[in-house]
C-alpha cells in the first residue's frame, strides 16, 4: 500500500508538470501575451494588446521575470504556483490572487462537494432500488429518467430549474449568493447528470453483483435478499462506484463554471470565465493550474479510498483484471 | 423409514427469449439418511440442475414441476421463508467453484458463520467458535488467525475445504457437492474427497455429489445416477458399476476411463456431441443419435424400468434382458 | 471422453472464427433492430444530421433574413417555430445552428478518434515503456480542467468553428485512447486470436481481419457517446461567453438568448433546447443501445 | 489603444447640468406602507472595493453617499455637503470651503480639512491613488496647482495647491480661472475628491478596500458588507450629521438578465429589466406602473472604419446609408421602446428635442436615388460593406437590423461581423482589408454643455475625436497616425499633440470646417451657430447616429425620492439618502 501511494503520487507530479508545461506553453504562444520576450521593448509593447497600464506592466515584468527566456519564466511560475505565491492579476491589480481564490474557490468547491454527496447517496438509493427490483416497471422508469440525466447537460438542467423554480413557481432564488437556498438550484442542476449516470452504473455493477456466484452461496447459507444485497453485493458494488466518482468530480468541477454563470454565483468559475473572456493572462494560468491540482487530488484521494476499501489492494496492491 | 431425499418426477424447463430448455425431465431419486449418492453426467446432462431446484436455487425463468420432498416435506411447495429456514441449516451446499462462490471483499470468518447468524443459531462470537474448530477439523491450519483473512489468499484445495466446512456449520441433514473437486489438482481432489466422505460418515448425513467423473462418483457413493439430456439413464448401485451396467451410454463412459495397469490402446470414446436440449426433446430415445447399438425401436422413448431394487435403466436393451457387460 | 470434447471445443471455436466475422454486421444489424431504444435514438439522430446538412433546403427562409414586420411572433403556418426579435424564422436558424454543433460534435468525435487509435494501438502493441509512456500520458491529460483548457484555446484562437472542434477536442481524446489500447488488448487475448495466430496467420491479417472488426463495438459506443459529449461542451462555450462569432447561428447561443426572452416569448428558448435535448437524447438512446449490442456479457 | 478604458471613462465623465434631470424623478404615489425602511438595487459593481481614487464600477456607489465631498448631486441639484459655503477670489483661482464642523467619519473622527488636503494629494498621488494604473483623470478637470506634475510623478503630493487655512477652511488654488469646478468636484473620475482619515488610510493595504471592516468613509451610509462582483450592503453611517433615511441597502451587481423575476419576488426594490421582459411587465398592470424609462447619456453610432476602399468618403454615400435606416423601427419594435432614436453625436435628443425635426428622415426610396447618383444604381459596384462590433455573449441585434436594412433597401452586400469586443478593440484601429467598413461606437456622449474644446486640438482629443475623424485621413497618412497612436512609450500629452498634428494637417477641408464651427459654437454658446453646426452634419454625415439607450427600470412603488441619474449607465439614484421607503 505504501508503494502504491508512493507511485501514484510520483504520477501526479508529472502530470501537474505537463500541466504547467501545456498552460505556460498556451500563454506564451497565445496572440498578445505579456509573456513574449520582447527585448527592446522591455516587454511591454507585447502587451499593448491586453491594455495593461504601464505600471502594472512593470510589475509584471518583475513578477514573472519577463526580461529572461523562457525557462527561467517558467521556473519562477512554478515555483510562484507551488509556493503559493500567486501575485496579482490584470483584471483584479488591487487584490492578490491568493485572496481572490480564497474568496472565491469556497463556494465552487462546496457547490461540487455538496453535489457530489448528495449525488453519490441519491444514486446509489436509486441504483439499489432498480437493481432489486430488475426487469420490472420500477427499474425501467428509473433507468429512463436516469438515460434523461445522462443526456442533458446540467446547463440545460439549470436552465429547466431556473424556469420552473424561479420564474413559474417562485420558491427558489436562482440569482446571485446570500444564504443557503441560493446553493439549492445549482446543486441540483450540477446532481442530476451525475445521478443519471452514477445511478446507471450503481444498478448495473450491483445486478452483476448479485449475478455472481457468491450471491447464491449466500442464498444457499438462507439468506435472504437482504443479507445478499446489503451484506454482500451493495458492498462489492460500491467499490466499483468510487472508482468513477473521480471523473465525476472532475466534470462537475467543469460544470460549476458554466452553472456559476448561469446563477450569478461568485465562485471560481466565473471568475475563470471572465479571466478568460478578458485575457487575463496571469489568472488564467493560475486558475487552470489550480483546477488541474483539485482534480488530481480527488482522483488521488478516490483511488487511495478504493485501495483502502477493496482488501485486495491494500494487502497485496493489485486487483486481477484491473 | 422414509428417504430424507425423495425426488419424483421432477421437470426443470429454462424459458429464454429464444427458446425453451428442457433441462430435466421426469426425474426419480431417493436417498436415505446416511448415505451418499452421485448424479454424474456430461456439462448440459442436467446434473447440476436437478440439485438447484432441490436447493430452490434456479434462476426465474425456471419452471419447475415434480415433487421434492426433504424429510417428507415437499419443499417445491413451501413459500420462500420457510424455504430459506431450510437451506443452509437442513441442506447446504459445496459449489464446484470456491474461488467465485465466496465474496472477496469479506473474511472467510464472516462468510462461515453466516449460516448460524441467519438462523439465529448463535452469537457471532459463538459461531466463531464453532467456526474455528470446524476449520480445524477440515484441516485448515492456525484456524484462528485464518479466520480473518480473505478467500484470495488461500490455495484453492484450501479454500474447498473452508466451503465445506461453511456448509457444516449448522449441521445439515443433507449436504449437496456440486463438483466440489473439479477445479481442484487431482492430489488435492483426492484429498478433499477422502475429507468429505469422512465428514460424511461421521456425522451421518445424506450426501448429494454431483459429478462428471464417474471414477470420483465410485469411490463416494453408494448409488450412481447416470443422467444425459436432463433423463436418467441408468441408476446403479457403485459395487455392481464394473459388472452390471446395462445402458450403451454409461458403458461408453466406463470404458473411456484410462487404466494404468491396462495395455496401451487408443482411448475409446463416445462419438458424436452431446444432445442439444435447447427448443425440444427427440422422441425418441435422447441417446440415439450417438448410440452404437442403436436400432428400429430407438425412435420410441424407452421407459425407465427396474431391473433389482436398486437398479433402473432407460434403454430398451433391458426389456430383452441384462445384456452383460 | 476428455479428448472428445476439448476437441469438439476447439472444432467448434474454429467454426465460429470463421463465422464471426461474415455474419457479424449482419447480426448486429438485426440486433439493432430489435434494440427499440437504439431504433429511436437512431431515428432521431438521422433526424438532427438531416437538419443540420440540409439545413440550407428544409429551412424556408435564409439565416439572416429579418422580417421587420413579424417581430416575435409565435409558432404560426408561416413560422412554425416563431420568430426572434428581428423576426427571423426560429425554425431556420435552429437548423443552422445545429449545423454549427453537429460540426463541432462530429468534427471533434473525428479529431478523437483518430488520435486515440493512434496512441491507443500504438501503446497495445508495442507495450511496454512505450505503452507506459503513453499511458502516463493519457493519464495526465485526462486530470486536465478539459474545459477550462477549451475555453482557453477558444480565447486565444478565436470564435470560430475550426478553433471550436480542435479545443473540444483537445483534451478528450485521452478516452477514445483507453478504450482503443483496452480493445486492441482484449482481444489480442482471446483464444481465436491465438489460434489464428498459431495456424499460421500473419499479423497485419490478424489486426485487419480480426482485432479491428472485433475491437470495433466498445470503440463505435465510445464514438456514439462521444459526439453527444462534444456538443454539450460547444454548447457549454456559449454559455460562457464564448460562441460562435455571429452571425453565424449557433444553438448554444440561441439558448443563452432565449433564456432572457422567456417571460415575454417562451419559444425563443423553448424550441433550441428542446431540439438541443433531441440531439443529446438520440445520440445517448444510440450510444446504450449499441452498448446492449456489442456487450457481450450485458443481461437482458 | 486603450479603447475599453477609454469608454468606461468616459461612462462617468458624462454629467452634466443636474436641472433637466428633474423630469425623470420618480413621483411619490400613495404606496402601501413597508414594513422594513431597507432598499435593495441592482447597479453595477466590480470586485476592486471602495477605494474613492481608483476608478472602479464601486466609485458608482462611492459618489453617491458611502463617502461625501465638498458638494454633492441631489435631487435637488448640486448642494453643499461637507463644506456650508465656498468663496472664491477675484481672479477665480482661489477657492475658500467653509466646512461643517459636525462631520464625521464612520469610525466617530470628525472630517477637516486636513483629511481634505490628505484627500486630494491621495487622488493626485499616482504611488496611492493610481497606483495599478487604474486611477482618475483628476488632473484633466481639475486644474489644481502643480496637478499635472504631481500626478506625472515629478513633483511631491505636498505641494499639490489645497491648503488647510485651519480645521474648518479649506483652499484649493487653481491654475486658470474654472467656473464649473464646483459642478466637477461632485464628479467621480472628474474631480471626485473626498476628505479620507490620514490615520485610517496609511495603515491600508490596497486590498483593504475590498474589506468593509476597514472602511472608513463620511458619507450617509457605509459599507457593512461586500461581495466581489456579487453584492454590498450599506447601512448608515452613526456619526452622520444628518438624519440617514434608510436602514439598509442592498446593491446587487449580479447581470440583470433575471431583473424582472428578482423584482417580482421582492430581491430588489429597483432591478433593469430585459428589453424582452417589457410585454410581459405590460401585461402586468401593477408592474406597468412600476416601469420606468429613464434616459442616459450612451449613444450608439456608426463610425466610418479606415480603409484602402473610400467608397465611404462620399457623403452622398453616407447620406444614403443613413436614409435607409430606420431608426424608429429599431427604437420601438427591435429595442421593444428601449431606446430612443439619435440624429446627433453631439446632443441628445432628449436634451435638445428640436434636432428630430431636423434630422434626416428614414426614405428609401430617396436612399436609393442618391446612391445612385454616387455612382451606384441599385447598389451595383458598391463594395462589400460590413459593420464590425464588439459583442458580449450576445449577438448585437441593432446591427444585424441595420445590416438586413441596408441589404433590403438598397440591394447592396452587407456583412455582419461581431466579434469579441478584446477582438474588436484590438484590431478597432487596422485598415479595413477588403471592402469598406462601419465600425460601431457604443460610447457615452460628449455633451456641449459640460465638455466645452475650446480649440480644435481640444476637440480632437476628447476621446472619441480621434477615432471618429482619423478614417478620413489619406491611407498613407493615416498610417502614420496610427503608429503614433499605438506608441505606448511616447508620454501621452506628446502623443495626443503629435496624433492632432497629423490630423489637423491632412483631414478633408469639410471636416476641419465644421469642427472650427463646433468649437465657434461651444465658445460662444450661441444657438444659432450650435444649429449651424448640427445642420452641417446633417449634410455631411461625418457618422451615423442610430440610437440612444433609454433605461427600462422597475422600481417598486413604495420607493419616493429616487431621481434617476442619467449620466450613469445603470441609472442609479443621484444621492442615496434622498430615497426613503414608506
Amino acid at each position: 500500500m505504501f508503494m502504491y501511494i508512493i507511485k501514484r503520487l510520483f504520477y501526479m507530479a508529472l502530470a501537474f508538470l505537463l500541466v504547467s508545461i501545456v498552460t505556460f506553453g498556451l500563454m506564451k504562444a497565445a496572440p498578445g501575451t505579456f509573456l513574449i520576450n520582447t527585448q527592446m521593448l522591455g516587454g511591454v509593447q507585447a502587451a499593448t494588446d491586453l491594455n495593461i497600464p504601464p505600471q502594472l506592466m512593470n510589475s509584471f515584468i518583475k513578477e514573472f521575470h519577463l526580461n529572461s527566456p523562457w525557462y527561467v519564466q517558467y521556473w519562477f511560475y512554478l515555483k510562484g504556483f507551488v509556493t503559493l505565491h500567486f501575485g496579482y492579476s490584470i483584471e483584479y491589480p488591487s487584490l492578490p490572487t491568493m485572496s481572490l481564490i480564497k474568496r472565491t474557490f469556497p463556494l465552487t468547491l462546496g457547490l461540487a462537494f455538496s453535489a457530489t454527496v448528495v449525488g453519490t447517496i441519491v444514486s446509489i438509493v436509486l441504483g439499489v432500488i432498480a437493481a432489486v427490483k430488475e426487469h420490472t416497471w420500477v427499474d425501467s422508469t428509473t433507468m429512463f429518467i436516469a438515460t434523461l440525466g445522462t443526456a442533458i447537460p446540467s446547463y440545460v438542467t439549470a436552465i429547466v430549474l431556473m424556469l420552473v423554480f424561479g420564474v413559474w413557481w417562485r420558491i427558489l432564488p436562482i440569482l446571485g449568493f446570500q444564504g443557503i437556498q441560493h446553493y439549492i438550484l445549482p446543486v441540483a442542476a450540477l446532481v442530476i447528470p451525475v445521478v443519471g449516470s452514477m445511478s446507471r452504473y450503481m444498478r448495473n455493477s450491483l445486478i452483476e453483483s448479485l449475478h455472481s456466484d457468491y450471491i447464491v452461496s449466500v442464498y444457499a447459507k438462507g439468506g435472504g435478499m437482504r443479507q445478499a444485497v446489503f451484506g454482500h453485493a451493495l458492498r462489492n458494488s460500491l467499490l466499483p462506484l468510487i472508482t468513477v466518482v473521480g471523473p465525476q468530480l472532475a466534470g462537475l468541477l467543469m460544470g460549476t463554471v458554466i452553472i456559476e454563470n448561469l446563477f450569478g454565483l461568485p465562485g471560481m468559475g466565473q471568475v475563470f470565465a471572465n479571466a478568460a473572456q478578458q485575457k487575463d493572462y496571469p489568472l488564467i494560468m493560475v486558475s487552470t493550474l489550480l483546477y488541474a491540482v483539485v482534480i488530481m487530488v480527488m482522483n488521488l484521494l478516490v483511488d487511495l479510498t478504493y485501495g483502502g476499501l477493496d482488501p485486495r489492494i491494500r494487502k497485496i496492491g493489485y486487483v486481477q483484471g484491473r | 423409514m422414509a428417504p430424507l431425499l425423495e425426488i419424483s418426477n421432477l421437470s426443470v424447463r429454462f424459458h429464454s427469449d429464444k427458446a425453451e430448455v428442457f433441462a430435466v425431465n421426469g426425474l426419480d431419486l431417493s436417498l436415505d439418511t446416511g448415505k451418499a449418492i452421485a448424479i454424474v453426467g456430461e456439462s448440459g446432462s442436467g446434473k447440476s440442475t436437478v440439485m438447484m431446484a432441490v436447493m430452490r436455487l434456479l434462476q426465474s425463468n425456471a419452471s419447475i414441476t415434480g415433487q421434492v420432498k426433504l424429510d417428507g416435506t415437499d419443499v417445491l411447495q413451501l413459500p420462500e421463508k420457510a424455504m430459506r429456514r431450510l437451506r443452509g441449516k437442513e441442506m447446504a451446499m459445496v459449489f464446484q467453484n470456491a474461488g467465485s462462490s465466496m465474496n472477496p471483499t469479506k473474511t472467510i470468518g464472516d462468510q462461515m458463520i453466516e449460516p448460524m447468524l441467519f438462523h439465529h443459531m448463535a452469537s457471532a462470537r459463538d459461531a466463531r467458535q464453532v467456526a474455528v474448530k470446524l476449520l480445524h477439523q477440515v484441516g485448515i491450519p492456525d484456524p484462528e488467525e485464518r479466520l480473518n483473512n480473505y478467500p484470495f489468499e488461500f490455495s484453492g484445495g484450501q479454500l474447498q475445504r473452508v466451503m465445506i466446512a461453511m456448509a457444516l456449520i449448522a449441521d445439515p441433514k443433507l449436504l449437496i457437492a456440486d463438483e466440489p473437486t473439479t477445479a481442484l489438482d487431482v492430489t488435492v481432489q483426492a484429498e478433499v474427497l477422502i475429507l468429505l466422505k469422512k465428514l460424511q460418515r461421521e456425522r451421518g448425513m445424506g450426501l448429494v455429489f454431483v459429478t462428471h467423473d464417474l471414477a470420483v462418483a465410485a469411490q463416494v457413493a453408494d448409488d450412481i445416477y447416470v443422467m444425459y439430456g436432463g433423463f436418467v439413464m441408468e441408476r446403479i448401485a457403485a459395487s455392481e458399476l464394473t459388472t452390471h451396467l446395462v445402458h450403451p451410454y454409461l458403458r461408453g463412459l466406463v470404458q473411456s476411463i484410462p487404466k494404468i495397469d491396462g495395455p496401451r490402446t487408443e482411448l475409446p470414446y463416445i462419438p458424436g456431441q452431446p444432445i442439444s436440449i435447447t427448443g425440444g426433446l427427440p422422441d425418441g430415445c435422447v441417446f440415439a443419435s450417438r448410440c452404437d447399438k442403436r436400432f428400429v425401436k430407438c425412435h420410441e422413448r424407452p421407459r425407465h424400468i427396474s431391473i433389482s431394487q436398486q437398479h433402473s435403466v432407460s434403454c430398451w436393451l433391458a426389456e430383452g434382458g441384462v445384456e452383460q457387460a | 471422453m476428455n479428448r472428445a470434447m476439448s476437441l469438439n471445443s476447439v472444432i467448434g471455436n474454429r467454426e465460429q472464427l470463421i463465422g464471426a466475422r461474415a455474419s457479424s454486421w449482419r447480426r448486429m444489424w438485426s440486433r439493432l433492430t430489435k434494440n427499440r431504444k437504439a431504433l429511436i435514438g437512431a431515428i432521431m439522430v438521422f433526424l438532427i444530421v438531416f437538419l443540420a446538412v440540409f439545413a440550407n433546403w428544409i429551412s424556408p427562409y435564409a439565416y439572416q433574413q429579418a422580417d421587420f414586420t413579424s417581430l416575435n411572433q409565435g409558432p404560426s403556418l408561416s413560422h412554425i417555430l416563431g420568430t426572434d426579435s428581428l423576426g427571423r424564422d426560429l425554425f431556420t436558424r435552429i437548423n443552422y445552428g445545429l449545423r454549427s454543433v453537429c460540426i463541432v460534435g462530429f468534427g471533434a468525435e473525428f479529431v478523437e478518434l483518430t488520435v486515440g487509435v493512434m496512441v491507443g494501438a500504438l501503446a497495445a502493441y508495442k507495450g511496454g515503456w512505450v505503452d507506459n509512456v503513453l499511458m502516463r500520458l493519457v493519464d495526465a491529460v485526462a486530470s486536465f480542467p478539459s474545459f477550462l483548457i477549451s475555453m482557453i484555446l477558444v480565447t486565444m484562437m478565436g470564435r470560430i468553428l475550426p478553433v471550436m472542434l480542435l479545443a473540444v477536442a483537445a483534451t478528450s481524446w485521452v478516452g477514445m485512447a483507453r478504450v482503443v489500447r483496452s480493445q486492441v488488448l482484449r482481444v489480442r487475448q482471446t483464444e481465436y486470436i491465438q489460434a489464428a495466430r498459431s495456424m499460421g496467420a500473419s499479423s497485419l491479417t490478424i489486426i485487419l481481419r480480426y482485432i479491428l472488426p472485433n475491437a470495433m463495438g466498445p470503440i463505435v459506443v465510445a464514438v456514439s457517446f462521444g459526439i453527444p459529449a462534444n456538443m454539450m461542451a460547444e454548447a457549454g462555450l456559449s454559455l460562457v461567453g464564448l460562441g460562435i462569432n455571429p452571425p453565424t447561428p449557433d444553438l448554444g447561443v440561441m439558448i443563452s438568448e432565449g433564456q432572457q426572452s422567456i417571460m415575454s416569448y417562451p419559444w425563443q428558448l423553448i424550441g433550441p433546447v428542446g431540439v438541443f435535448i433531441i440531439a443529446l437524447l438520440g445520440f445517448t438512446f444510440l450510444g446504450d443501445g449499441l452498448r446492449d449490442m456489442f456487450d457481450t456479457r450485458s443481461r437482458r | 489603444m486603450a479603447k475599453g478604458m477609454t469608454i468606461a471613462k468616459s461612462a462617468l465623465a458624462a454629467l452634466t447640468l443636474t436641472g433637466t434631470l428633474s423630469a425623470f424623478a420618480v413621483t411619490a404615489s400613495a404606496a402601501p406602507s413597508s414594513s422594513s425602511g431597507s432598499f435593495s438595487m441592482y447597479i453595477i459593481g466590480d470586485k476592486r472595493g471602495f477605494s474613492p481614487d481608483i476608478y472602479t464600477w464601486s466609485l458608482y456607489a462611492d459618489s453617491l453617499g458611502i463617502f461625501e465631498g465638498l458638494v454633492h448631486n441631489s435631487d435637488k441639484g448640486v448642494v453643499p455637503g461637507i463644506a456650508t459655503s465656498w468663496s472664491t477670489s477675484k481672479n477665480g483661482k482661489v477657492w475658500t470651503f467653509h466646512l461643517r464642523h459636525n462631520a464625521k467619519f464612520s469610525n466617530g473622527d470628525a472630517v477637516t480639512a486636513q483629511d481634505f488636503v490628505f484627500g486630494f494629494q491621495q487622488a493626485f498621488n499616482p504611488n496611492t491613488a493610481v497606483k495599478d494604473g487604474g486611477g482618475m483623470d483628476a488632473t484633466a478637470f481639475l486644474p489644481v496647482v502643480n496637478g499635472v506634475e504631481v500626478a506625472a510623478g515629478t513633483k511631491s503630493p505636498s505641494t499639490l495647491g489645497v491648503k488647510a487655512v485651519n480645521n474648518y477652511t479649506f483652499q484649493i488654488m487653481l491654475t486658470r480661472k474654472d467656473p464649473t469646478l464646483i459642478q466637477d468636484l461632485t464628479l467621480p473620475a472628474m474631480g471626485w475628491a473626498v476628505p479620507l482619515d490620514p490615520k485610517v488610510v496609511n495603515s491600508m493595504s490596497a486590498t483593504d478596500w475590498t474589506t468593509p471592516s476597514k472602511i472608513v468613509s463620511d458619507g450617509p451610509y457605509m459599507v457593512s458588507s461586500f461581495t466581489p462582483n456579487t453584492s454590498a450592503t450599506l447601512v448608515p453611517n452613526p456619526y452622520y450629521f444628518n438624519k440617514v433615511k434608510l436602514k439598509k441597502i442592498t446593491l446587487n451587481y449580479t447581470a440583470s438578465s433575471t431583473g424582472l423575476v428578482d423584482f417580482e419576488n421582492g430581491a430588489l426594490d429597483m432591478a433593469i429589466i430585459n428589453p424582452s421582459d417589457i410585454k410581459a411587465v405590460d401585461s402586468n398592470p401593477t408592474l406597468k406602473s412600476e416601469l420606468h424609462f429613464f434616459p442616459t447619456a450612451a449613444q450608439y453610432t456608426l463610425d466610418v472604419a479606415p480603409s484602402q476602399n473610400n467608397a465611404l468618403l462620399n457623403p452622398l454615400v453616407r447620406k444614403a446609408l443613413m436614409m435607409s435606416i430606420n431608426r424608429d423601427l429599431i427604437s420601438k419594435d427591435v429595442l421593444q421602446g428601449t431606446g430612443t432614436p439619435a440624429y446627433d453625436y453631439m446632443t441628445p435628443t432628449w436634451l435638445d428635442p428640436w434636432i428630430k425635426k431636423n434630422a434626416i428622415p428614414y426614405d428609401p426610396t430617396e436612399a436609393k436615388a442618391l446612391l445612385a447618383q454616387a455612382g451606384y444604381p441599385g447598389g451595383k459596384g458598391f463594395p462589400t460593406l460590413s459593420i464590425n462590433v464588439g459583442v458580449g455573449s450576445t449577438p448585437d441585434l441593432v446591427a444585424e437590423a441595420i445590416q438586413q436594412m441596408w441589404q433590403q433597401n438598397l440591394g447592396i452586400t452587407v456583412k455582419y461581423n461581431g466579434m469579441p469586443a478584446s477582438q474588436f478593440y484590438s484590431t478597432y484601429n487596422n485598415p479595413i482589408t477588403s471592402g469598406v467598413a462601419f465600425r460601431q461606437n457604443a460610447s457615452n456622449v460628449v455633451y456641449p454643455q459640460l465638455e466645452l474644446p475650446t480649440s480644435v486640438v481640444a476637440f480632437l482629443n476628447t476621446g472619441v475625436g480621434q477615432d471618429w475623424t482619423a478614417p478620413y485621413l489619406p491611407m498613407n497618412i493615416y498610417t502614420q497616425w496610427q503608429k503614433v497612436i499605438a506608441n505606448k512609450s511616447m508620454p501621452p500629452k506628446l502623443q495626443q499633440e503629435q496624433a492632432a498634428n497629423i490630423l489637423i494637417h491632412n483631414l478633408p477641408k469639410s471636416i476641419l470646417q465644421w469642427i472650427r464651427l463646433g468649437v465657434k459654437a461651444y465658445n460662444t454658446n450661441n444657438t444659432a451657430l450650435m444649429k449651424q453646426f448640427f445642420y452641417m452634419q446633417e449634410e455631411q454625415v461625418f457618422d451615423l447616429p442610430i440610437y440612444t439607450p433609454l433605461q427600462p427600470v422597475l422600481i417598486r412603488s413604495n420607493v419616493h425620492g429616487y431621481k434617476a441619474n442619467s449620466f450613469l449607465l445603470t441609472t442609479p439614484p443621484v444621492w442615496f439618502n434622498d430615497i426613503t421607503v414608506s
